[in-house]
């Protein structure tokens, strides 16, 4: 096998969607400017050129109406909806819908509705984009039953991952990050799914844990690599998918080192940092050495200045201090 | 435009189904009151024309949305009355095996694509439903049930103007009962009708006397051929009232005993058909009693199977919140 | 001073509304049947009589729009709105003004706006009222900065809770136990004031620490009370407030006990229960004895059926099986 | 209607002001482009004639809701440029301390609600102003500025039919461009208008050019006039045009190059407004050159003034969310 060609996570994107477009009929997109425009992003130039507009929607400012559209067209199961919320800050204008209706019908039901669906959405700071266009909210959907949630970090996992969510029979919610799209990594041609529910452990270590999503992941690395030299081991662990949880490999992972730090760049009350971190109190009690470190921004809404908006994300400089203090 | 010709078969359906509604909710109403039906249940009764004329003119591949207020549009699109009272009941055999209850009574199988506790939420899929049928080449149409207090919601004001840019075959019919719960229509709004929001959004609209089930039907099938003919939406307004409260338990202070009573002496859709049946003798005083026993009877059938099926099981709960296994989604011992 | 008089939760409510429209001539209430109706569940009985419909809005089903319309009269300092969403399970209508507008404005806006509204909404489980008229939902409300939350237990904190609520300067969600209402304790006719971010200790214990919030804290104080006649001794904190939360009062208390359980009816993942946990993990543990036990319902929507629900719903013979487990 | 008799004073505000947004706009996109100014900027130019039509006609006490484009609306409103301009640029100075930026510059000592990151978010907080006002006894007024985009969306839809059914003192100004970003009028809704939509509501409607300024004005006059004298909402599309992209960096690949040529050269508004005050006598060219140097000296204070203002420091971040206190709220380390 040659070298695998490298290209960006926004084109995995576009990749993953234009194979389910080519192969499935039944898949459509509906969404704001995901057609002439391309996407605000760029992710889906050119789709609307080779599937016309009879499947890539570009729609007005109706988000709730959007995505409900989606769900009753999955519900007969006569079609396949992508829905892009441009920015996953905008969940408040079609939340009913996401989670009333999408999450909650096939139990309501009682597993009679198949609510095939995928909702992709832009998240994450970085971009002094300030309080309503700057968030993740990964927590918040896990915290709801029902959906399914994925945070890719690199353009491999997100194209298999999303190639697996629009294949899979319930509503998906995956988001990605507007601060990963242009980094670039190795992503096979071919359509390779990744299952949800599977953790890929970026680096292995025995002393300390890392739990760490989306732009965390490369943070934590960076982390990883730099204590390496002093002789501390870290294990990094992308969970991937947030719903389903790969508990398993996380509670063997902080069994096995006894430590662990979170790094997560949602909101930290209530949070997956403190869920991860109550699976260690939990589950993992007799095998933790010392206490549990949560990595996160601040309780607050983000703010909109550069010189703000950098402290208020989680840095490397505070994971590596976070992973000290434990050691 | 020409009367349709409508069948003697369709018009004894009609009727069937009408009195099927109204013995189901009448029923529904006791089993409520004894403490065999939990929950929330809002009734139908008074409504019966709107959902029967409008369903008479669709096959079983066509869809429906619904609201809180199901029972009527379910039954008139053909839903198994066993599985819905079982529903109601929460048991195990019912529609939705026990978890959803009167405001989730569903069955895909028809194209009812469910009751919907949240007032508006039903309205934009059955756009998606038309969205289906289009990309599908099909000639079907779907048609959003929902009440008056529903058009002054989001999904009523975004579902429709959808339906309108990509002329979807979708109908909205909109079940004026004349309250929100408390709220009067005129609190509401201040224009006369519904059916004046049509032009919000270019479509054709059109106010109906929704205790007249024949002027209902007329109504029905012109937007629903438009639909199926490919040349877009339509709204309808069909004005109605409900004859019990908003809810059974209601006590209905916000509405004069006389306002009720006048309706019912007046405008009670089962009558008034019946009186027109009678009089084209389609329909004698012995079939309508015979319909009346059947239906009771039926019902009846309905409630023992409930009353004598099992509850759901406590490990039923982890069941039907994914289509996969609940590995990595319970994640917290329970 | 003789004896205090019992009334219910709902009327205790309806005192704390009455008393600040009588007070205030810049309290309003907007929402759906709270004036003829006298609400839902008959809590704003008897207001609109006494404070007419220019205090007391009848609204028709917008409430994206009933709350923004609440935020703009709140923004100019005119009016000092209470908000009533039916069910809090609703706020997926109008989570964006609710979260994107009301919680952040202040922050946005660099500390400029002052938004001073209530939005009160009955919440929790045992009604056979289903997966949409259900849910608690403090949790999220947590989670998601710019927001106070509060969720009483008692008449009494329910009364004292909102007059500081309603005289508050920042957003609160209000969260009334539906099952709650009817409970019957005593509250002073006074107007006291309680204030937010002060938990309540329901009872003192030494042996274990139970935080338990609304309809849970009675079934706590039932375990604790029928344990106690073995030995055990369970001190059961009732927060009352999540945010702000009273941190100190409850990292005392576990480290007095070093045992913790949580109780809550909100859904488990990423929680007000996996955040009290991994306060656990984090600030206490090295006092912390054994592993930290989350009472809670599965991470399911709720069942319609009185048969399901019951079980679905935390049980006073799970709490006390949790407390014996880390005994 | 006879037409409104207008002082010259007035008239000169007018058009100061729409130099003033032009000139302040066309800065805020070099500074864009130099990446002195980051995050999202939606530009105002081209349209300058709306927001300052209408805000003739308010008093510092009335109120105003705007939008993500709304540095057109602030200015108009009174807004002082120092305080954002240093917003722009995330300094401390800044109307919102640097918390804010672009999408969200506020001045509430002059009415002005906010600028709003989320399309229609702001609708019905003028609605809510008007509540207070009407509640209070006050003679004032409040606008919703918001697109056409924002009229397909729930805010419009529910805002609007609260104000008309409360009668409360609201005009509702939709900013027509044509666009909402790439996707244009005609393929966001069917109807040739959003004035269509006022019946929906019961309320007056009316389209106007939003290029001519004194149209605006005229129709702003009376819909203001209608809610201060207690008689109600009013809807307003004035048609309207963006002369650049929809944020700063778009390369406007949705509409021709002739289209927008065609605008600027034949729909300039302070084209079109000069040309009107010359032939009037009202503004000599030498006038306008001052006017035009004297509104770029005050901009370029502005920027000075934000260039040499200091960065918020990293302990802000944790300021501003409550009123109270930062205990019991931040709860985890940062
Ligand atoms: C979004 C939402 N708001 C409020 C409610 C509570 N609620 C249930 S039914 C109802 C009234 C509905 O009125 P209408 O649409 O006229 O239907 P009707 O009950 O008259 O058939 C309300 C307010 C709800 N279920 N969902
Ligand atoms: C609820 C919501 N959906 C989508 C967006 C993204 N967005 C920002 S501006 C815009 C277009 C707005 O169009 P219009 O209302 O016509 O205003 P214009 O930009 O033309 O002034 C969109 C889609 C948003 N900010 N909020
Ligand atoms: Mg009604
Ligand atoms: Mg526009």
């Amino acid at each position: 096998m040659g070298m695998v060609r490298k290209i960006s996570y926004a084109q995995a994107i576009n990749e993953a969607l234009d194979y389910k477009l080519s192969k499935d009929k039944k898949v459509i997109m509906i969404g704001e400017d995901i057609g002439t425009f391309g996407g605000t992003f760029g992710v889906t130039a050119g789709l609307l050129d080779k599937y016309g507009p009879e499947r890539i929607y570009d729609a007005p400012i109706a988000e709730s109406g959007q995505i409900g559209v989606a769900i009753g067209a999955a519900a007969t199961g006569l079609l396949r909806p992508v829905f892009e919320l441009m920015f996953i800050d905008f969940f408040g204008v079609c939340m009913d819908q996401i989670y009333n209706q999408a999450a909650k019908m096939r139990y309501m039901f009682g597993g009679k509705a198949k609510i095939s669906m995928v909702i992709r959405a832009a998240g994450g700071a970085g971009m002094g984009a300030a309080a309503q266009h700057s968030q993740l909210l990964h927590s918040m959907f896990s915290h709801l039953p029902g959906l399914k949630v994925v945070v890719p970090s690199t353009p491999s996992d997100a194209k298999g991952l999303l190639i697996s969510s629009i294949e899979d029979d319930d509503p998906v919610v995956f988001i990605e990050h507007k601060g990963l799209y242009a980094v670039k990594g190795p992503v096979p041609e071919e359509p390779q799914r990744i299952p949800l529910g599977v953790a890929d452990v970026k680096r292995e270590g025995k002393d300390i844990t890392i739990v760490a999503t989306a732009a965390m992941v490369y943070k934590s690395l960076e982390v990883a690599t730099k204590l390496y030299k002093e002789g501390i081991s870290i294990e990094v662990i992308d969970p991937r998918s947030i719903v389903p949880l790969d508990e398993n490999t996380i509670v063997n992972s902080i069994k096995k080192t006894g430590r662990l730090v979170v790094v997560d760049e949602d909101y930290p009350r209530a949070s997956f940092a403190t869920d991860i971190a109550a699976i260690a109190a939990s589950k993992c009690f007799k095998e933790l050495k010392s206490p549990v470190k949560l990595v996160t921004p601040p309780a607050t809404p983000i703010p909109f200045s550069p010189a703000l908006e950098k402290e208020w994300i989680p840095s490397v400089e505070k994971i590596e201090k976070a992973v000290r203090e434990i050691l | 435009m020409n009367k349709p010709v409508i069948s003697e078969e369709k018009l004894l359906w009609m009727y069937e189904t009408m009195v099927k509604i109204r013995v189901h909710e009448e029923r529904a109403a006791e089993l409520f009151a004894e403490n065999k039906v939990p929950g929330f249940v809002h009734l139908y009764v008074g409504e019966e024309a709107v959902a029967t004329g409008v369903v008479a003119n669709l096959k079983k591949e066509d869809f429906i949305s619904s609201t809180h207020r199901g029972h009527g549009h379910y039954i008139a699109k053909g839903g198994d009355i066993k599985a819905s009272m079982a529903e109601l009941f929460g048991k195990t055999t019912g529609c939705c095996k026990g978890k959803g209850g009167s405001m989730h009574i569903v069955d895909l199988s028809i194209g009812e694509l469910g009751a919907n506790g949240i007032v508006g939420g039903g309205i934009p899929h059955a756009v998606g439903a038309a969205m289906g049928i289009k990309l599908n080449g099909l000639d079907d149409v779907a048609v959003a049930f929902f009440g008056d207090g529903a058009s002054n919601q989001q999904n009523f004001h975004e579902g429709i103007n959808l339906a309108a840019i990509w002329k979807l075959p979708v109908v909205f019919v909109c079940e004026n009962n004349g309250y929100q719960i408390s709220l009067p229509y005129s609190k509401q709004q201040i224009i006369n009708s519904v059916a004046e929001r049509g032009k919000s959004y270019g479509i054709p609209a059109v106010s109906v006397d929704g205790q007249d089930v024949m002027a209902v039907y007329e109504v029905a099938k012109e937007a629903i051929e438009r639909a199926r003919n490919g040349e877009g939406p339509s709204l309808i307004e069909a004005k109605t009232y409900r004859f019990r409260g908003h809810f059974e338990g209601d006590p209905a202070i916000y509405r004069t005993k006389k306002e009720l009573e006048w309706w019912k002496e007046n405008k009670d859709p089962i009558i008034i058909f019946k009186k027109l049946l009678l009089e084209k003798n389609i329909l004698s005083e012995d079939d309508s009693a015979l319909i009346q026993k059947k239906k009771e009877e039926e019902i009846e059938e309905a409630v023992k199977f409930a009353e004598s099926s099992p509850w759901p099981k406590k490990e039923d709960i982890l069941k039907d919140v994914f289509s996969t296994s609940t590995k990595g989604v319970l994640v917290w011992e329970w």
